[in-house]
């Protein structure tokens, strides 16, 4: 146990527990990037992670800002083509875990990156794609982290970009997509996984300080608590000197604390 | 063969209003002086296409080049949005942008497609998404050993391709390396294609199987020292994030958006002097 | 992750009878010594697939090994023609061969598309030739947008696929260079790979963008010096020109053959000792 | 003018002459790399060789024995993979000339190297097709350069593995072939190029010192002779010495004077 945290320490620190040492890992730049490199310098050293850039077995000593920094080529154990990274690598079926980030999600998990608003007259017109729907559907499994509120865990989708479980069932099996999808979303206050039989979303742990009020407070729908719903490990010391240490190395690196989450 | 030239001079014969261009570079290697010199010489309705927009596309959209812009992922990479791009498709400002989206992986492998001279693409993709429900040219295709529905789309075919590498040689042969994106394809997609260089060298003295395109691939080569900033060149020089964070600031407002139009692009004659201009204090103490 | 382990172990827990496998190598890195130790544990009823059988599957087929073979061009480069694949296709010895032939390029965009997951791939090809005819699974496909028809062929999945590679480290990475073939596809489209290679480094220090399998694509790696001649090994050794001609004699007659097969494979213990009798004058005056 | 030489060396140096300076040439082993090559140290210093193993560019200093060899690597101007070869340089469209040779050919210059006999019984099992099916439809323009005998220039082709002008006139237009087809087939006794109209083979120029039985009895179909057929131009000294150093270095760098062809 440790002292002061912050509510996104706590998330980033509990997803990167997710990812398994010696995993494959397609990261998403961002929250995800932060959690794999987290995981990676932490318990899983052997884990290989893989950008849509080209990088493969990158060990970025600073977290990148852009999905394609410098410093993911040249720790690589090689760089490849951009379509051979979604062809032979994604596609192929040799990603263990894709590691992604969501604007919006709904209870199956269900991502939408591209749209708020009608498609042809947004509201906010978000970045899109990106190699979301290919990782959510191709990816062994898929881990999400996401800060929760209400604008984010939202009742219905404007836009399907990346699938989860769709209507939840085996509606994704159904579809024959090859992964077997999400099978956690992270967020700042708690970790959800789909339940066996619906694929609905589910609060399994909850982070320390957090109560189930918050939590229902900052999902548009009504959300399900699991039976055995318990609370999510606190970050350990070494855990938050480790992620400390990592975000002030890049802040320092990129020139610019304030955005080196 | 590929032709020496000035940028100028390659913007000027080989870039048309109304073509369909692709200026690609993953994060790396992106030719922003190419994209600012299309600016300088106002081309008008491009058919813009590349798989992350970035600064160099927000740049061209909101200065009032494009009409089209097919793309895959649209945001300021580590800062944001792109608002000169929101606001083309949220308020149709300077002009109406007709979008054509894909995803990253369609759209590499619509490239690839390009490049082989293939009429589409096969892909492995979209299954439970609303793509198809706003993109019609995302299509089904049905394998003819196993019934497998899959996704297919239509190859990417470019009037000319535009990119930065980092040397050629003095017959234009071009070596890049490093994060490589989808360059190699969106140049053998085109009829015509720039390429910009950080140097020309006597010989590329490259490694076995390093990334080169023979000068008879490309119509013109160009050295241009710093032409991917804010962008950066493996081996040359770092990303100036800095710029990108500062560029949210710029793109925010139209106002200042074309102030900045103005003086970095507009008034200046070549990639040079915007340099200059960038490194100028007192000028930059506006947009900071 | 790839284990180092001896060759003869790879092949013991790797091939299996009536297994697909693929050993590929495009006249470079030719995977000569694991073919040897495949009919060395005397495998039986494999379905090969290479897209130049050469001498590796001339060895093969005589000894019994193939039940099928997948190719697109079956000569003995530089020489003329694979004496134990025509006895095969010809006259059936030792045994019946199913073919199934392709053009080069099919097979490699085939290769392509099993690294890819994909269940086929399309080209533009045979138009006009008889190919069809014989292959029923040489198809046609209409592309969905521009109505235009083209070839699909099915897609290579391997169990198992063979190739030679120059090095790899401590962890199993693996390097090559020079003539790339179609070997990443190969390794890509294969349930388990092995990997034979000229030395064990501590480092690969490799060149950006270099062709590198990472260890855990590979199932098995081995260091086999020489272990692709008489092909070559870029960097290590030529092309053993003579004993390609020299093979054209020892095939040509089946007691030869067997001769050959019985005092170079099935009595020698392992490669290096096939080295030592390939290099005894006396041996080889026999065969000259 | 040259004193004596062979009809191989007619046959090669003929060959030689037809490919352009500048021309980007997709080289079959033996005779036609063996023909590219002597232009190359002749007048066309600026062509560029591609290889279906890889290479591009390539400018070996002695002749290759397999399609594959190391000196094709080495001098190349870069080396891709065979897939890549085959689809973004082949068919692609990147291709002037693709220079074949041929085990069988008929009048209409479609050509065979897969079995005499049936297919599925063959008298001769042959090679196969190797790149030469989609060189034959993909490369802008065709050259052949194969050896004329009744047993080479059949009536009928047992198998067609590579297209030339299918059964004439537009047919190949009408197939949609996106390459033009051979425009010239040089053999040991003559070089024939298509008639325009019918796109029959007919010989155009006769090599000195043959005449046309000559070539009638080497030809199992009643071959056409063109309106203008004149001579072709003997060797000239510097072309016949320049193949003769090249055949020499090669066999000296292959050990085998026999084999150096």
């Amino acid at each position: 146990m440790s002292g002061h945290y912050t509510a996104d320490e706590m998330m980033t620190v509990a997803a990167a527990r997710l990812l398994r040492n010696g995993a494959v890992c397609f990261v998403g730049i961002g929250l995800p990037s932060t959690a794999a490199n987290l995981a990676r310098l932490i318990h899983a050293p052997e884990a290989v992670l893989v950008y849509e850039s080209g990088p493969i077995g990158a060990k970025p000593p600073v977290l990148p800002l852009s999905i394609g920094d410098g410093n993911l080529a040249e720790t690589a154990d090689t760089v490849v083509s951009t379509p051979e990274i979604f062809r032979y690598w994604l596609q192929g079926g040799r990603i263990d875990v894709g590691f992604l980030g969501a604007a919006q999600l709904d209870r199956f998990a269900n991502i939408n990156t591209t749209v708020v608003g009608p498609y042809q007259k947004p509201t906010v017109r978000l970045p899109g794609a990106g190699g979301a729907p290919e990782i959510s559907s191709s990816a062994k499994e898929v881990l999400i982290i996401v800060k929760q509120s209400k604008r984010t865990f939202v009742e219905r989708l404007d836009f399907i970009t990346s699938v989860g479980f769709l209507n939840g069932g085996d509606a994704r099996e159904r579809a024959r997509l090859p992964g077997k999808g999400p099978v956690a979303v992270i967020t700042d206050l708690c970790v959800l996984r789909p339940n066996d039989v619906t694929r609905e979303l589910e609060v399994r742990t909850i982070h320390p300080g957090v109560d189930r009020r918050n939590i229902e407070e900052s999902t548009s729908w009504a959300i399900r608590f699991a039976e055995d719903c318990g609370e999510t490990e606190p970050p350990a010391t070494e855990e938050l000197r480790v992620l400390r240490d990592l975000k002030m190395r890049t802040a320092v690196a990129h020139g610019d604390p304030g955005e080196a989450a | 063969m590929a032709e020496w030239t000035s940028l100028s001079e390659a913007v000027s014969a080989l870039v048309r209003d109304g073509d369909t261009i692709a200026m690609e570079g993953f994060t790396h290697l992106i030719p922003f002086a190419a994209g600012q010199e299309i600016i300088r010489q106002r081309r008008k309705s491009l058919s813009l296409i590349r798989m992350t927009p970035d600064v160099i596309y927000d740049q061209m959209i909101g200065a009032g080049c494009a009409r089209k812009l097919t793309f895959s992922w649209g945001g300021n990479p580590g800062v944001g949005s792109l608002h000169r791009f929101r606001d083309a498709v949220e308020n149709g400002w300077p002009g109406p942008l007709e979008l054509e989206e894909r995803s990253h992986s369609d759209l590499a492998n619509a490239y690839v497609a390009g490049a082989a001279n293939l009429p589409f693409a096969v892909l492995r993709g979209y299954t439970g998404s609303d793509f198809m429900q706003v993109n019609d040219r995302i299509r089904n295709i049905t394998c003819p050993f196993t019934g497998e529905v899959l996704a297919a789309t239509p190859a990417v075919r470019t009037d000319v391709t535009v990119i930065h590498a980092q040397k050629a040689d003095w017959k234009g042969n071009v070596q890049l390396w490093g994060i490589l994106g989808v360059q190699k394809e969106a140049v053998l997609a085109a009829k015509r294609a720039i390429v910009t260089v950080e140097e020309r060298v006597r010989t590329l003295d490259a490694p076995p199987n390093a990334c080169i395109l023979p000068s008879w691939v490309v119509t013109a080569v160009c050295e241009v020292p710093r032409g991917a900033t804010p962008s950066y060149a493996h081996g040359y020089y770092d990303r100036d994030n800095a710029f990108y964070r500062t560029w949210d600031r710029i793109a925010r407002v139209r106002d200042r958006f074309q102030d900045w139009i103005e003086r970095h692009i507009l008034q200046t004659r070549d990639f040079d002097e915007y340099l200059r201009v960038q490194r100028d204090p007192q000028i930059q103490a506006v947009y900071s």
